[in-house]
């Protein structure tokens, strides 16, 4: 245990001599006579301090260790302050103050655009919101629930009816025979083709057949058996062969993502490549 | 009161939004236009509510020195940190849409930024770790996915030769064809889905949310 | 809504843009060599106007027959320009830039008083359309119509075929959770997602670890959090009952404060109110990976039995899988983003796909008045496939108007 | 334990571990590997080499940073190849954190035009590239949707000016460039649905002629408009961007993002490939058994 601890204290000195070190490369690095010596310190500190968050986020694909912790803590917290202050400034400056007061407005220099009773509301939604660090009142804060939920749920209904479920529906709609001028005409014309009369039908049929099923197996009170089962059980492999089509299409994109941080290390922060 | 008044809420509310859907009048689109900016407004309050709970949360594990409380500390050292620097509006500040003061900026720029797409890479090693453990040939439906996967990540692969135009038309259709029909399958369920939950809602069935005394 | 304001501007700028430029356009359009020679061309024919329909009025719809020298006779009209005036005696002015291939025109003015090219509703105008040539001193007026006036819809009758599937979607739900609970027995299928969430909390139970609940990115806009909510209040009630510990961080503030007060009230239905502690659901920080950091953390620190991933996942969802994967948790997601189930079908134990997600609190609860909805549903799907069937036999029959009927504008 | 047993239960950390070596040794380690040209890539490229000297293109450069490392290299080689060749490029971008993007990329070009070169076996004398004689750069407009129909009547009314604050009139290029009828395609490199704005209205309603650079993620939606003729090139994700530095001639950081990609596909296919071998041999000996 006591070894651990020391070891663990070796490699914390280490860490920080490396990062030192980097940090005074960095900023002999960057320094050059026309600057001011105090700019080019902070720089290479903001520079190497990205570079060893960039690090310590790594090590975690090692383990959960104390680097990562430290953060992942600074992190929640940095982007929480981060979050209220943009809300603060762009909603509550940018889009409350400028209907409810003259004074205010012009205290934060945004221009005042008279008074308008309607922002009276979401003031007061967003105290009864507040009043749930009450024990005793805060119950009152569910009215401002109440009407978040009812809204949101009255809004998205429809609204996704009509944008995802009838325009899929509609789609769904296509002809079973492609262009269909007898057999005599489609055996002549049979080509591979991704345009050609086969693989158009062909393809027709599989996506009717593929919603058919999926919708089957998506059947809550029907047993899966018999022609259910059947039917379920074809709408499972689609499901399955579309799960793994997205799983390896997605692969390339999100090895791309590293491109951009080795980027970072090797190219901004160590300089090795140009 | 206590309990009927916010589900006489839901249901009067959800009614209006939906009924509002359908009026393309001047007057309905304002209404509309009012309540996604109440929403906001409501969201920094709630936003407030939040930052207290963090704060509250970690302040209590430095409090009685729970497991990892050192960590609490650098949460609400950065949490204060940026606030400061976020309101200090006084000397620095120019515009309505966010700090100016320089700190805040670079802490964004060289903390949140950097941090944020290394967290996002990390899928590059995860996607990997996934696919090695999990494809594998056990039943019909997990070989479904490992072929169909093996198929798309080959379509572009050089070492296939003279197969892999083949292979690249293949994947394209089967990206177009039976991924198109299995996410639209997915999608009229969920929309069925989701209209049910939100009309259980409204009509106050599903009620957990509103509490109880 | 976004589109919305995007149409409504689009409207305006051009009409600003309309206004400003006809003459200019005029001018810059090359002159032929024989100017001299160039013939007056017929007028546009059977001009007529009328308030847009379907809308929020300050719009007028204007349409007009071809001038008989428009790609024929003469040949020499290449566009029309619309003027408008509010008396017949005018002064006219532009409304439209040239038009070309066109006989239509939808006259658009800003909605509220004030605002540049303000256009009132209920006001009279008067409309007249002039041909042009390429020499812009060579053009044709139509005659003058009006008077017409703009005004807003109080229905939209391109959302019918919305209105129907809401209305009939009401209906079903209503009577299938009426006959539900006049006693009916109402049979639904098993869902192995589901079962294996009465497991996981046992299983945390006996190894005395805390389950984690994650209720995703979504805001409390999303129905799909809607849904999470209820599956939270089934699970936390049975924690509460077997006194196991719940873990819920979350990513939206109001999400927060709603799901606090769900777990509350499930832990007073399971009569342990003073074993509810506000703190199990807590506020991480609302930066999406930040608040990936933030659960792993929790993951890999707490070590859950259990983890439970139910509403919108975007990238992330494979980062807390994975990271779940390492920490030795079971795993359950449900999500109704589609891009993102591949993942969690991959490195979950259980998932619920889709409306899966939608019919989970069904299930959990068990009540007869909440599986008459899935029931519902079920009877909306094969109302679907019906519909997709009689579309490609209408389809194959050359009728387009039924499948017409489903192209919602707007 | 036997190697079939180990094959199939591997440490994630040993996944992990190579992944990052061979991530890092493509990256830093220079060499090409075999790209393979798809039609789509190349029939942007043969309409950017029919440019002659003093035609005119209109470039839209509509990514924000996320989308940087797999379309800022398309920009780079197409962009250098018209100053090369003297075409006139007019740039624009309909994505609000584009403006700065372009700029720097414009700078960067400039620099590297200003040394000779050889491409494709043609020998190109190094020149200085002058602000409104070879390029101009409109700057950012919102609304994507209206500026592309406005730009389409004239670039005047969306872009009076242009980024630097110039009157477009007083710009030497853009005396008798009143709209795409003036350019002789458009090039959209875009991460988003302003890619859909272009056919929809670009070409829908100006019929410019239309290629498109897109991210890799988009690229599967974008094929349709292949295949109905209303662009005539496409170039998805970094595998696009690649292609195009290739039939430039002028490798960049797509190749090098492609070796890693190469790579790491490979090795995750690898993986794959191990983990199903030790999992058949394994369950075939417990059958045995």
């Amino acid at each position: 245990m006591a070894d651990s601890k020391r070891i663990s204290k070796i490699i914390l000195a280490a860490v920080i001599a490396f990062f030192l070190i980097s940090w005074i490369i960095k900023g002999l690095a960057i320094h050059d006579e026309d600057s001011v010596l105090w700019f080019s310190v902070r720089d290479a500190f903001l520079i190497t301090l990205a570079a060893f968050l960039t690090l310590a986020i790594f090590s975690f694909l090692y383990k959960d260790n104390p680097y990562y912790k430290f953060a992942e803590n600074l992190f929640v917290g940095v982007s929480a302050a981060y979050w209220m202050c943009v809300g603060f400034w762009s909603t509550i400056i940018g889009n409350m103050l400028p209907n409810l007061s003259e004074s205010l407005s012009s205290t934060f220099g945004v221009p005042y655009k008279g008074f308008n009773i309607f922002y009276i509301v979401p003031l007061i939604l967003g105290i009864l919101l507040l009043m749930r660090l009450s024990s005793k009142a805060g119950w009152i804060s569910r009215w401002a629930l109440a009407w978040i939920v009812g809204t949101t749920a009255g809004l998205n209904l429809v609204r996704y009816l009509r944008t995802d479920f009838i325009s899929q529906v509609s789609n769904t709609f296509v002809p079973l025979l492609v262009d269909w001028k007898g057999f005599g005409a489609f055996y002549s014309g049979l080509s591979l083709a991704s345009t050609g009369q086969f693989v158009m039908t062909l393809s027709n049929w599989v996506i009717f057949i593929g919603v058919f099923s999926g919708l089957i197996y998506f059947f809550f009170s029907k047993e899966h058996k018999g022609f259910f089962g059947v039917a379920s059980k074809v709408g499972i492999w689609v499901l399955m062969i579309t799960f793994g089509a997205s799983f390896g299409y997605t692969v390339m994109g999100r090895v791309s993502l590293l491109v951009g941080r080795l980027t970072y290390l090797f190219k901004d922060w160590l300089g090795l490549i140009s | 009161m206590k309990r009927q008044l916010p589900l006489m809420l839901v249901f009067v509310f959800g009614f209006a939004m939906i009924i509002q859907y359908f009026i393309p009048h001047q007057a309905s689109e304002w209404v509309n236009a009012f309540f996604m900016d109440w929403m906001m407004i409501i969201g920094v309050f709630a936003l407030a509510l939040g930052i207290w709970s963090l704060t509250k949360v970690s302040w209590d594990k430095v409090k009685y020195k729970k497991s990892n409380w050192q960590y609490a500390i650098v949460t609400l050292a950065g949490l204060f940190l940026m606030i400061f620097f976020g309101f200090d509006y006084f000397r620095h500040f120019s515009t309505p849409v966010g700090s100016n003061n320089y700190m805040y900026v670079k802490f964004y720029q060289h903390i949140v930024i950097p941090i944020q797409s290394t967290m996002f890479s990390l899928l590059a090693f995860f996607i990997a770790s996934a696919a090695y453990r999990a494809f594998r040939a056990r039943s019909l439906l997990a070989t479904l996915l490992l072929i169909a996967a093996l198929v798309i990540m080959l379509r572009f692969n050089p070492l296939l030769g003279p197969l892999q135009p083949i292979m690249e038309d293949f994947s394209v259709w089967l990206l177009n064809v039976p991924n198109l029909a299995a996410k639209r399958a997915i999608v009229i369920g969920v929309g069925l889905g989701m209209v049910a939950t939100a009309l259980k809602v409204i009509l106050g069935i599903e009620r957990a949310y509103l509490g109880k005394d | 809504m976004k589109l919305k304001i995007v149409v409504v501007l689009t409207m305006l700028f051009m009409g600003v843009w309309a206004m400003a430029s006809a003459q200019e356009s005029l001018e810059t359009i090359a002159a032929p060599d024989s100017i001299q020679a160039a013939p007056l061309p017929e007028p546009a024919k059977e001009l007529s106007a009328k308030d847009a329909p379907d809308d929020h009025g300050h719009a007028i719809d204007v349409t007009w027959a071809k001038s008989p020298d428009d790609g024929e006779r003469l040949k020499n009209v290449i566009g029309y320009i619309v003027y408008r005036a509010a008396n017949p005696d005018g002064p006219f002015e532009a409304r439209s830039g040239l038009l070309l291939g066109t006989t239509s025109y939808t006259d658009a003015g800003a909605l509220n008083e004030g605002e540049n090219d303000f256009m009132p509703d209920y006001q009279d105008y008067y409309y007249r359309v002039r041909a042009m040539t390429q020499d812009s001193t060579v053009f044709a007026d139509s005659d003058i119509f009006g008077p017409v006036q703009s005004y807003g819809q109080w229905y939209d009758k391109g959302k019918t075929a919305v209105l129907l599937l809401v209305a009939g979607f009401l209906f079903l739900t209503i009577f299938f959770i009426s006959k539900a609970r006049g006693g009916a027995e109402l049979y639904v299928r098993r869902l192995a997602g589901i079962e294996a969430v009465d497991e996981a909390i046992g299983r945390a139970t006996e190894m005395g670890k805390p389950i984690l609940y994650v209720l995703g990115l979504g805001t409390a806009a999303d129905i799909a959090t809607i849904a999470s909510y209820t599956i939270l209040g089934r699970v936390a009630k049975k924690v509460a009952e077997y006194q196991t510990g719940l873990i819920v961080p979350c990513y939206d503030p109001i999400v927060m404060t709603v799901a606090q007060e769900t777990v509350r009230t499930a832990y007073l239905d399971a009569g342990r109110p003073d074993a509810f502690n506000q703190d199990m659901v807590y506020f991480v920080t609302n930066q999406q990976f930040a608040y990936v950091a933030g659960v792993n953390g929790v993951m890999l620190r707490e070590r859950p039995a259990t983890n439970l991933y139910m509403g919108k996942f975007y990238a992330e969802s494979l980062i807390l899988a994975e990271t779940g994967v390492v920490a030795g948790s079971i795993q359950i997601s449900g999500t109704d983003e589609i891009s993102q189930i591949p993942f969690f079908v991959v490195a979950c134990d259980y998932t619920l796909i889709g409306e899966e997600l939608y019919a989970a609190s069904a299930y959990l609860g068990k009540e007869p008045l909440l599986l008459g909805s899935l029931k519902a549903q079920d009877y909306a799907k094969a109302g679907v496939i019906i519909l997709a069937v009689i579309g490609f036999i209408s389809l194959m029959l050359g009728y387009h108007d039924f499948v017409d009927f489903f192209h919602v504008t707007g | 334990m036997n190697i079939f047993d180990r094959m199939m239960s591997l440490d994630r950390r040993w996944v992990f571990l190579s992944l990052a070596i061979v991530c890092v040794v493509t990256y830093l380690w220079d060499f090409s590997v075999p790209i393979t040209i798809s039609n789509e890539v190349k029939s942007i490229y043969d309409r950017f080499d029919s440019l002659q000297e003093g035609d005119m293109i209109y470039m839209s450069v509509d990514y924000d940073p996320n989308a940087l490392a797999e379309l800022h290299p398309t920009t780079y080689a197409l962009a250098e190849m018209c100053f090369r060749k003297k075409v006139k490029i007019i740039f624009g971008t309909l994505s609000n954190l584009g403006q700065g993007m372009v700029d720097q990329v414009i700078r960067d070009i400039a620099d590297s035009v200003s040394h000779d070169a050889t491409y494709n076996g043609v020998f190109y004398k190094g020149r200085e590239i002058v602000n409104g004689v070879d390029y101009v750069f409109l700057g950012y407009k919102p609304y994507p949707a209206m500026v592309i129909q406005a730009m389409g009547l004239d670039f005047r009314v969306p872009f009076p000016t242009d980024f630097y604050g110039t009157i477009l009139d007083s710009i030497p290029i853009m005396k008798g460039t009143k709209n795409f009828d003036q350019c002789k395609m458009v090039i959209d490199m875009a991460a988003g649905n302003v890619a859909e704005m272009w056919i929809t209205y670009g070409h829908g309603n100006y019929g410019v002629p239309l290629a498109l650079a897109v991210t890799g993620v988009m690229g599967a939606d974008m094929y349709p408009y292949l295949g109905s003729g209303q662009i005539f090139g496409l170039a998805a994700g970094l595998l696009g961007s690649a292609q195009i530095e290739k039939l430039c001639n002028n490798p960049g950081r797509a190749m090098d993002g492609m070796r890693i990609q190469l790579f790491a596909h490979i090795l995750i296919i690898f993986f794959i490939v191990m983990g199903n071998v030790g999992f058949l041999a394994t369950r075939n000996r417990n059958k045995m058994r």
